[in-house]
């Protein structure tokens, strides 16, 4: 299509307020995502990702998927980041500028490699659904919590023996032994 | 009786030396003897049960497989076990009882270093079911794995029993000792060339229809021209590679001087008498038979292969300074007549084939043994140094100038037959062959047995006549023992009773020849 | 909303996460890099959920699982790289090369 | 009977006027047997008999000989024919035999081969004495004459290579008797050898003859010939000669000569036989049984022609080197190659009779020759002429027998070889007249040429042996009976043996050897050719004469009694001025000079050359094929992908570097690369 | 109302799991084997409900015989589930007994150890009968995350505590990429049970829309990880060369099984109807894979590293008779099924045995370099006997039972002689086997035919015993390795249920 349509089409597209959100937050997350990969801070990293994580949140409750949205927020804020500050803290990782010791020097092969994924999975996607729209619409969480432990719940339970494994695992390898 | 004919017979002789293995492995190591006995004791019976199997043998349908079964083995993949034998594999398979007994005889007291008898014995044993079970075996996958069996124990004699000595390879700069060469290098050729074989094999099947790996079936199928055109040529050439490594054929050849070299004196008899004759023995048995169109079609290049084979391993021959490997390429040479015989596609040919494989297995054979006996005295192979051997050792020395004479196919002994009636047959081949072709390859085949006199003859100065050289003088060089006797006096009544009554083996095999052949190709 | 331009968001997310695990030394920073991709995955899965008004919900009860995962997993990574850190004093996963070839 | 025939009046008669023989003739088949037998047991037993096997070996030849000569006088008293035979294979469509022909030829074979192997075995328990092997010579020996029965009583061409060959190893083993010389080995091998090259086309001729018959037996291949088979016409001509190249190697026909002269190294006794009776005949005998298909047109006519010229080349040349040798044997050994030659010739010439009665004749007084040179050598422990002389008081026996030996070889009438070199004259001479055109006449002047060449060193052998001083330094005696018996008796025979076939007086031996059921369709003169007689006498006398001539002086003390002891040519002597120069001028110094000079220098030089480049070829080629082919061509290739394979891992393995960065980064490729290609080639 | 019976494998193991913690709690040192015997136990009960359940129909009272589908067919337990179960319980069997011994020899957390395998263990059963994406992903996920730790169970050990990581990377990295690959095939079809997949693909605009194929290839992709196949193998020999060797033995067998299982359901149910796309892809990695396994093992000095390669060259074998797919009936398509089916049981027996022989003789040589085992026939002949057994069973030679596994696997590729590309497949994989024997043939030669090197303490080795846990181990997969070469057919009746299977949905 010509630039004309195209402005249309975007301006069309823009006059839709969820859009907008979208394309506010997803600025965003993209933007934190970025520093996530590339600040020479371990600990802006960590919390850069909450800000990507954070941006997901929203679009989850746009979807209408609010207990999945919460869910991440509890897991991942309340848990997981504090995990990675933890484990920043124990492997004295660089808190200071340091961009040195944190990349390698080429960059640019992965660069090549992360584009070129990109590039495959965003075009093979647009040709796969080129206009296709949702109509979001909010699911109850009991009907969600019922097929939890109906239909998912053999890998409900085997997901627990996935944590209870990276528990005592997790445990037994990061301990101290006693000498 | 009733029951040695219903396939027990042959399960028997193929499976008895398994079962000996079997047993040994269960004896301590410290009971040398019981453990010689019991190997003895065994290969005996598979023989002796052989010899009943020429007995029962029905020589006026030599054409039919006898002594058969078929029974269900491997239904998923649709392979019975499923044996029998006719004329053309009877002689063979009593030669390969035979051989086995005689080997284990001469071990009795010849152990190569390191000594341990239990394994040498359990793997002699073990190849021996490999070799009987290939004669006997009429379906493809149960043919293939007999075919395969024998390498391993092959691989470990040659590698652990093998000759120390070290080589300097072509093309490498580093040293490596001959045994650990020779016995990877006849691992790996084999197997190559039986992966191919493999696929062949499957390439049939699922052609056929009904799918099936029935090698009397498939033949007949082969015979309504069922795998014609390139699918026929593709598997011809798969089966091919499988069985000329095997034979060996130039130019696949050049892992038998070394494995032969390598190998202890047991360990080159059965590789010269039997090993080499199954893949001989499976183009007849198989490529023919079920692929004859493409073996029409092959046939002239089988042949100029097999002229070259019997010029170059004669050359190859004259140019030896160590007596086993003279021996080992005089074997490409006479395979090289077999293989001539093979590839004209007539009566006479394939007869010729046959009693070429018989002939070259006692012959060579022998003369292993005695250059192992020579060595086992000597300490060394180096024809320069074995001089007047006639003195030192007149009876080995004797034996040597005969089976020589044998060798280069002095009429009225066994070797004659093959070469002569091979040459007979290249004069006139199968209708359709092409007369020049194999013509020229009998005027020069008939020079290649000049030249394989000329080496043989060559040889026997260098060994056996002049004075021996002073370096004899003090030792005590004991002339052949019982052992030794007993192991190579039946060889040499075979090389005599062959060359002056051939009847003992055309009269097994004509009848299934013709008969193989007119089914084929009509001739 | 169009399913496209999730998909297209959560490509690019994938795609730096990539990137981030390709070029970062620190072993908690490739973690990091990790979870950015699996939350690209996660948004893909609810973004399908909803357009496909999936009445088994599969996308959301997909994310969970995943989520829930992913969780284990940094719990399994952190503590690998505690135990490397302990043993050799430093995390970063370009220095592992004891064995090779 | 087919037209093509008319030319020949050959005719297959039925055997039916032949007599079948009876019992004898059934149990021929032990005529080879017993001697194979008794071999056998010779290796086995031999030694713990009190002659260490001397005595099966006699006994063998002495049934042979019984057996042979009864045959013999049943067949002179009207022919006989049998033929029987033992199937020991089927092939396809082919049998193979084991056969045995009892007819005039194979008759005249056993009685030879017989009498003279009686001779030479009972010569030999007095010659080999103290021997290191003496056994293993008897069996070998044995071995050697059974090995030529086997080849004489075949009724079979596959048969016939079977004894031919054997032959061959017999020779093998006996010419190299004396194996701890390495020279003797090379002299053994060479014969071998060079009769395995000649035997190639034997072998080639026997498939060609065997295939397109369908059966190998004689008897049907020459049914076939009378028949007119077109098929076989075909391939006649190079069948026939592939034959006929395997005659030349056993009979020693030029260029496959040159394994002869060496195979003196063997025991003389060996030689004896092998030169009168037993290898080198085998070739005429061939040629013989195959005769019919040489002799018609349609057939192998064409052949004939080579065979003559061969014959000739041999007959004059190997006479010439004769003169020039001084190893007694040697001398022999040319002239039997010279009296081959002759034989050849008569074969060539379609004379069937005349050939093998020379055969039969010259096997008697070569065979004496030989025996009474050993007889000598035996006394003065050399084989060289310059080491003798004068032996005729110390050695009367052998003396007498070897001058008998001498004459009929010469050709004096009427002893044995005049007959019979007079047969093969008379023959030439019919068939430069009947299809032999120029060649058989210039052939002719050759056989005469070489009758005086004949008698010229035997003359000078006897003089040189026997006359003059003796230049030795063993003491010389006569041998023991046991060696001069035989000789005696051999000498007997060399007398008479030329009276059995006479033209127009007794022609018995042409009825024996017509004892077949085919007729050989060759010329038999109804009288003797008085013309050709006399220039073959006069032509041997001359050459007795010249050489008297020349090496009396050798023995000038004795000149008064040399004149007297050869009275026939002392007129002739007499006018010594202008005979002298004659002889000296026209023939002695250009033929004792370059001719002779020349033909021995061709022979070591040129022929020998050949057959040493041959062996020598081979060897480098050899060592090319080996070393060069065999090792760095194919089994570096082998190594080669095998290196190249282990290179390959080698460098691969380099792309686990062990940084589990660039493993990830190859997921990610991986991954993405596959997709891009599925969506491309799908 | 949950089918108890069908779960009652899982939930036999799930209770073992539980039971060996408390164990581990409350037993003294001395007594902690018994936490392995719980396992042990454990594993053994759990194998009798499968056999209740799959002689069902011999058994009185027991109705449900066939097929038993559960949640709306996201888990289904059909014999090709319970052949897979049971083998999985068989390896977990010998991993433990590889382990017992070796982790007595030092001390290590010996009850946290079982509990892991045994969870390890539990994913793959429940990945045998998942059929739908998400469960399959679980299941994955319990095989893999507690292989991570305990690829890094010797802590003090660098080389473990490396080994750990990178396989944990590696491994998250390509769950991340199976995931993105899930989630588009989700959305395309808007299913996550193969059936409807299978279903939803057929129609067109989906099957074979590139944002499908890429899907396919992205879920693929993860599994192959798990299969160590080329180009996504790397991680395999680093991890097996420095985790504990029982470990890594569990690895090569029971979660390269596990991965094979995951592609068989996905590819002939899931995407049953697209093989066009899987096809192609796989024979790539599977040309890539023995020809890059094979070659690099070429070259390896470290046996266990070696063996590494190797089982990527096996996983390439196994994965030969998928690649022809698209060209096969469904007898085509039964036999590929089979030959893979059995290619990795076969691969089971005869490479645990391996790694078990391997570790004994570690033990005795304390080496794991090749050279260094010279001569060992001279003072430990069984060993070396078995040594040499389970390698050529491993290179195919007849009659070892590693020869029908190849057999079979060139059987499926032949079936189709008519494609130039099953031909060409064909000869490499010949090819492949024959490069193959050179380095197995290579430790053979070494053990058989070298001299001992003085670094070996030949009589402290001769005296060393080998752990009879072990012991047991090694004879077992043994007594198969020879049974099943003589007699495949044992493992015919996998041909009928391939029939079954892939005549199914």
């Amino acid at each position: 299509m010509d630039v004309g349509a195209w402005i249309d089409w975007t301006l069309d597209w823009l006059s839709n307020a969820q859009n907008v959100l979208f394309i506010v937050v997803a600025l965003a997350m993209v933007a934190a995502a970025f520093r996530v990969v590339t600040s020479p801070n371990v600990v802006h990293a960590a919390l850069m990702l909450v800000v990507a994580l954070g941006g997901s949140a929203v679009l989850f409750l746009m979807l209408g998927a609010e207990f999945v949205a919460w869910a991440l927020v509890l897991v991942y804020i309340g848990a997981v980041v504090v995990l990675f500050l933890f484990g920043i803290m124990i492997t004295r990782a660089p808190t200071g500028r340091d961009p040195v010791r944190l990349d390698h020097k080429r960059r640019w092969p992965a660069a090549l490699v992360a584009f070129a994924t990109f590039v495959t999975l965003a075009s093979v996607s647009v040709a796969a659904f080129e206009d296709a729209v949702i109509e979001g619409q909010v699911t109850r969480t009991d009907e969600l919590g019922e097929l939890l432990f109906t239909r998912y719940v053999i890998p409900f339970e085997a997901v627990s023996f996935v944590l209870l494994a990276a528990l005592i695992g997790g445990i037994v390898l990061a301990r101290k032994d006693p000498e | 009786m009733e029951m040695f004919d219903d396939g027990w017979g042959l399960s028997l002789i193929v499976f008895l030396p398994l079962a000996g293995a079997g047993l040994i492995l269960l004896l301590p190591k410290a009971q040398e003897g019981l453990i010689k006995l019991v190997g003895l004791a065994f290969a005996l019976l598979s023989f002796a049960a052989s010899v009943v199997a020429i007995l029962r043998f029905d020589f006026g349908a030599a054409e039919q497989f006898q002594f058969g079964t078929d029974l269900s083995w491997i239904s998923a993949i649709g392979s019975r076990y499923h044996i029998g034998i006719d004329g053309i594999s009877l002689p063979l398979l009593v030669l390969s009882t035979l051989m086995t007994v005689l080997a284990i005889v001469y071990s009795l007291n010849h152990w190569p270093e390191p000594h341990n008898p239990k394994a040498f014995l359990v793997l002699l044993l073990l190849l021996a079911t490999g070799m009987n079970g290939t004669f006997v075996a009429l379906d493809l996958v149960l043919f293939f794995i007999f075919f395969e069996l024998v390498l391993l124990p092959m691989y470990f004699m040659i590698g652990i029993w093998g000759d120390r000595a070290k080589i300097r390879l072509p093309g490498f700069r580093r040293e490596v000792e001959t045994r650990l060469y020779a016995s990877i290098k006849f691992f790996l050729f084999t197997l190559f060339g039986s992966a191919f074989m493999l696929l062949g094999f499957l390439a049939l099947y699922f052609k056929s229809d009904p799918h099936t790996f029935d090698m009397v079936a498939l033949a007949e199928a082969g015979q309504m021209g069922l795998f014609d055109g390139t699918f026929g040529a593709w598997v011809f050439a798969a089966l091919f590679i499988g069985f000329a490594v095997k034979v060996p054929m130039w130019p696949l050849h050049t892992w038998l001087p070394d494995a032969h070299t390598a190998a202890p004196t047991v360990g080159s008899v059965l590789l010269a008498a039997i090993l080499l004759k199954l893949g001989s023995y499976g183009f007849i048995r198989i490529s023919l038979p079920i692929l004859p169109q493409q073996a029409q079609d092959w046939a002239p290049i089988i042949a100029v292969l097999a002229v070259i084979a019997i010029i170059y391993g004669a050359l190859a021959c004259l140019a030896q300074t160590d007596l086993k490997r003279l021996i080992a390429f005089s074997s490409v040479g006479h395979m090289g007549f077999v293989m001539l015989g093979i590839s004209t596609l007539t009566d006479v040919g394939i007869n010729a084939a046959v009693i070429g494989m018989v002939a070259h297995g006692i012959i060579t054979g022998m003369l292993f043994f005695l250059a192992g006996s020579m060595q086992h005295r000597y300490h060394t192979r180096d024809m320069a140094r074995l001089g007047g051997n006639m003195k030192t050792l007149p009876i080995i020395g004797g034996l040597m100038a005969f089976t020589a004479m044998a060798s280069l196919g002095l009429p009225g002994l066994a070797g004659f037959w093959g070469e002569f009636m091979a040459l007979l047959a290249s004069f006139n081949p199968l209708d359709g062959l092409s007369l020049v072709v194999f013509r020229t390859a009998m005027v020069v085949g008939a020079v290649g047995t000049v030249l394989t006199a000329g080496y043989m003859l060559w040889m026997l100065q260098k060994v056996n006549l002049g004075e021996p050289s002073e370096e004899w003088a003090g030792k005590d060089l004991h002339d052949a023992d019982k052992f030794e006797l007993a192991a190579w006096v039946p060889l040499v009544l075979g090389i005599v009773a062959i060359g002056v009554y051939p009847k003992i083996v055309f009269g097994a095999t004509n009848d299934a020849v013709t008969e193989l052949v007119r089914r084929a190709f009509g001739g | 909303m169009l399913v496209t331009q999730f998909l297209i968001l959560g490509a690019l997310l994938f795609s730096i996460g990539i990137y981030g695990v390709l070029v970062r030394r620190n072993a908690v920073l490739v973690l990091l890099s990790i979870e950015l991709m699996l939350a690209a995955v996660n948004i893909n899965l609810v973004a399908f959920g909803a357009f496909l008004q999936d009445t088994m919900l599969g996308g959301q009860a997909f994310a969970l699982f995943v989520i829930t995962i992913a969780a284990a997993e940094v719990g399994i990574g952190l503590a690998i790289v505690v135990l490397i850190f302990r043993n050799r004093s430093s995390a970063n996963v370009d220095e592992l090369d004891l064995m090779r070839w | 009977m087919s037209p093509t025939l008319a030319l020949f009046a050959l005719q297959a008669h039925e055997p039916g006027h032949l007599s079948d023989g009876g019992v004898l003739a059934e149990f021929a088949w032990l005529i080879p047997l017993v001697p194979l037998v008794l071999m056998v047991a010779i290796v086995f037993v031999g030694k713990r008999l009190p002659y260490k096997g001397w005595e099966l070996a006699e006994a063998a030849m002495l049934f042979v000989a019984v057996y042979g000569v009864t045959l013999l006088i049943m067949n002179a008293s009207g022919g006989i024919y049998h033929e029987g035979s033992v199937e020991i294979a089927r092939i396809g469509a082919y049998t193979i035999e084991w056969g045995w022909v009892v007819d005039g030829l194979s008759i005249m074979m056993y009685s030879v081969v017989g009498v003279v192997g009686l001779a030479v075995f009972t010569y030999s328990k007095g010659y080999m004495k103290g021997d290191v092997r003496y056994t293993w010579f008897f069996a070998a020996f044995t071995l050697f004459a059974g090995a030529m029965l086997v080849l004489v009583s075949a009724a079979n061409m596959i048969q016939l290579l079977v004894g031919w060959e054997l032959v061959g190893l017999a020779s093998y083993l006996l010419i190299g008797h004396y194996w701890e010389d390495h020279s003797n080995n090379a002299a053994a091998i060479k014969a071998f050898f060079t009769n395995k090259i000649a035997d190639v086309g034997l072998v080639i001729g026997i498939i060609i003859i065997g295939v397109t018959v369908g059966s190998f037996r004689f008897n049907d291949v020459l049914t076939a010939v009378f028949d007119g088979d077109s098929a076989l016409a075909q391939v006649a001509f190079w069948a026939g000669l592939a034959l006929f190249i395997g005659a030349m190697g056993k009979s020693a026909q030029f260029p496959f000569h040159v394994w002869l002269p060496d195979a003196m190294a063997g025991p003389t006794p060996v030689s004896s036989l092998m030169h009168a009776a037993t290898m080198v005949t085998a070739g005429v005998y061939l040629l013989g049984r195959m005769f019919p298909f040489y002799q018609s047109d349609v057939f192998a006519a064409d052949v004939k022609t080579i065979i003559i010229v061969i014959g000739a080349i041999t007959l004059f040349a190997m006479g010439l080197i004769a003169l020039v040798q001084d190893d007694i044997k040697k001398v022999l050994a040319y002239s039997t190659l010279s009296q081959l030659g002759y034989m050849t010739v008569a074969m060539g010439a379609g004379a069937y009779t005349a050939g093998l009665f020379h055969l039969f004749t010259h096997a008697f007084f070569k065979g004496l020759l030989f025996l009474a040179a050993g007889s000598v050598i035996h006394a003065v422990h050399s084989n060289n002429m310059s080491d003798m002389g004068g032996l005729r008081k110390p050695m009367p026996w052998t003396y007498k027998t070897f001058l008998v030996g001498s004459l009929a070889l010469a050709g004096i009438f009427p002893l044995a070889g005049f007959w019979s070199k007079d047969e093969i004259l008379a023959s030439i001479s019919y068939d430069a007249g009947h299809g032999g055109g120029t060649i058989a006449s210039v052939v002719l002047w050759i056989a005469i040429a070489g009758a005086f060449v004949t008698a010229f060193y035997m003359a000078r052998a006897v003089y040189l042996t026997f006359f003059g001083e003796y230049k030795g330094h063993a003491h010389p005696h006569e041998s023991p009976k046991i060696m001069t018996y035989p000789l005696i008796g051999l000498a007997a025979l060399s007398i008479v043996a030329g009276f059995v076939n006479v033209p127009g007086v007794y022609t018995g031996f042409t009825e024996w050897l017509a004892a077949r059921p085919f007729s050989m369709g060759d010329h038999h003169a109804e009288s003797i050719n008085f013309a050709l007689a006399a220039i073959g006498l006069l032509v041997a006398l001359a050459g007795i004469a010249a050489g008297t001539r020349l090496w009396r002086k050798d023995a000038a003390t004795q000149a008064e009694r040399d004149r007297f002891r050869i009275p026939v040519l002392y007129p002739v002597l007499e006018h010594k001025y202008y005979i002298d120069d004659l002889y000296r001028v026209a023939l002695v110094d250009p033929i004792r000079g370059p001719v002779a000079r020349f033909v021995n220098w061709t022979n070591t030089y040129v022929i020998d050359a050949v057959v040493n480049a041959f062996g020598g070829l081979s060897m480098v080629l050899a060592k090319g094929v080996y070393r060069g082919v065999d090792q760095r061509g194919i089994d570096l290739a082998i190594n080669a992908v095998a290196g190249a394979t282990g290179e390959a891992g080698e460098a691969l393995r380099h792309t686990t570097t062990g940084r589990v960065q660039q493993y990830a980064g190859a997921l990610f490729a991986g991954a993405v690369l596959l997709v891009l290609g599925l969506l491309i080639f799908t | 109302m949950f089918d108890y019976h069908a779960l009652a494998p899982e939930l036999i193991i799930g209770i073992a799991l539980l039971a060996t913690i408390v164990a581990d709690l409350v037993l003294p040192d001395r007594l902690k084997y018994l936490v392995g015997v719980t396992a042990l136990l454990g594993l053994v009960a759990a194998a009798v409900p499968l056999l209740t359940l799959a002689f069902c129909g011999d058994i009185s009272g027991c109705t449900d015989t066939g097929t038993r589908t559960l949640f709306g067919g996201s888990y289904v337990v059909d014999d090709f589930a319970l052949v897979l179960k049971g083998l999985f319980i068989v390896s977990g069997v010998l991993s433990l007994l590889l382990s017992v011994g070796y982790l007595e020899s030092d001390d290590y957390y010996q009850g946290e150890f079982y509990f892991l395998l045994l969870a390890s263990v539990t994913g793959a059963l429940i990945m045998a009968s998942s059929r739908d994406l998400l469960t399959m992903f679980v299941g994955l996920e319990l095989v893999s995350a507690p292989a991570f730790l305990l690829a890094g169970w010797r802590k003090g050990d660098l080389r473990s505590n490396e080994a750990s990581l990178k396989f944990f990377l590696t491994g998250v990295l390509s769950v991340a990429v199976m995931l993105m690959g899930m989630s588009l095939v989700y959305g395309l079809t808007g299913q996550l049970t193969f059936e409807g997949i299978a279903s939803a693909a057929s129609v067109s605009g989906v099957g074979d829309s590139p944002a499908f194929v890429l899907g396919v290839v992205f879920i693929l992709v993860g599994f192959a990880f798990k299969v160590s196949a080329v180009p996504f193998h790397f991680w395999a020999p680093d991890t097996y060369q420095g985790a504990p060797t029982p470990v890594a033995a569990y690895l090569s067998v029971g979660s390269k099984a596990a991965g094979v299982v995951g592609l068989l359901a996905l590819c002939y149910q899931a995407f049953s109807t697209v093989p066009e796309i899987w096809g192609p892809l796989l024979w790539v990695l599977a040309v890539a894979s023995m020809t890059v396994g094979n070659l690099i093992a070429l070259r390896q000095t470290n046996i266990v590293r070696l063996l590494g390669y190797s089982s990527i060259a096996q996983g390439g074998f196994i994965l030969v008779p998928f690649a022809m797919a698209a060209s096969y009936d469904t007898v085509g398509l039964s036999d590929a099924f089979f030959a893979s089916v059995t290619y990795v049981l076969i691969y089971a027996f005869m490479n645990l045995g391996a790694f078990a022989v391997v570790i004994a003789v570690a033990a005795k040589t304390e080496s794991g370099e090749i050279e260094d085992w010279g001569g060992l026939n001279r003072y430990a002949p069984g060993l070396a006997a078995l040594l040499g057994l389970f390698f050529f069973s491993l290179a195919g030679i007849p009659p070892l039972a590693g020869w029908f596994a190849k057999f079979v696997m060139f059987r499926a590729v032949i079936g189709v002689f008519e494609s130039p590309w099953a031909v060409a497949l064909a000869v490499i994989a010949a090819v492949n086997a024959v490069i193959a024997l050179v380095y197995y043939a290579k430790v053979v030669k070494t053990v058989y035919m070298d001299a001992v090197p003085v670094t070996v303490p030949v009589d402290r080795a001769t005296q060393t015993p080998v752990p009879r846990p072990l012991a047991l181990a090694i004879g077992v997969t043994a007594a198969m390795v020879v049974i099943v070469g003589f007699f495949p057919q044992v493992l015919g009746l996998f041909g009928e249920i391939s029939e079954r299977l892939v005549a199914g949905p």
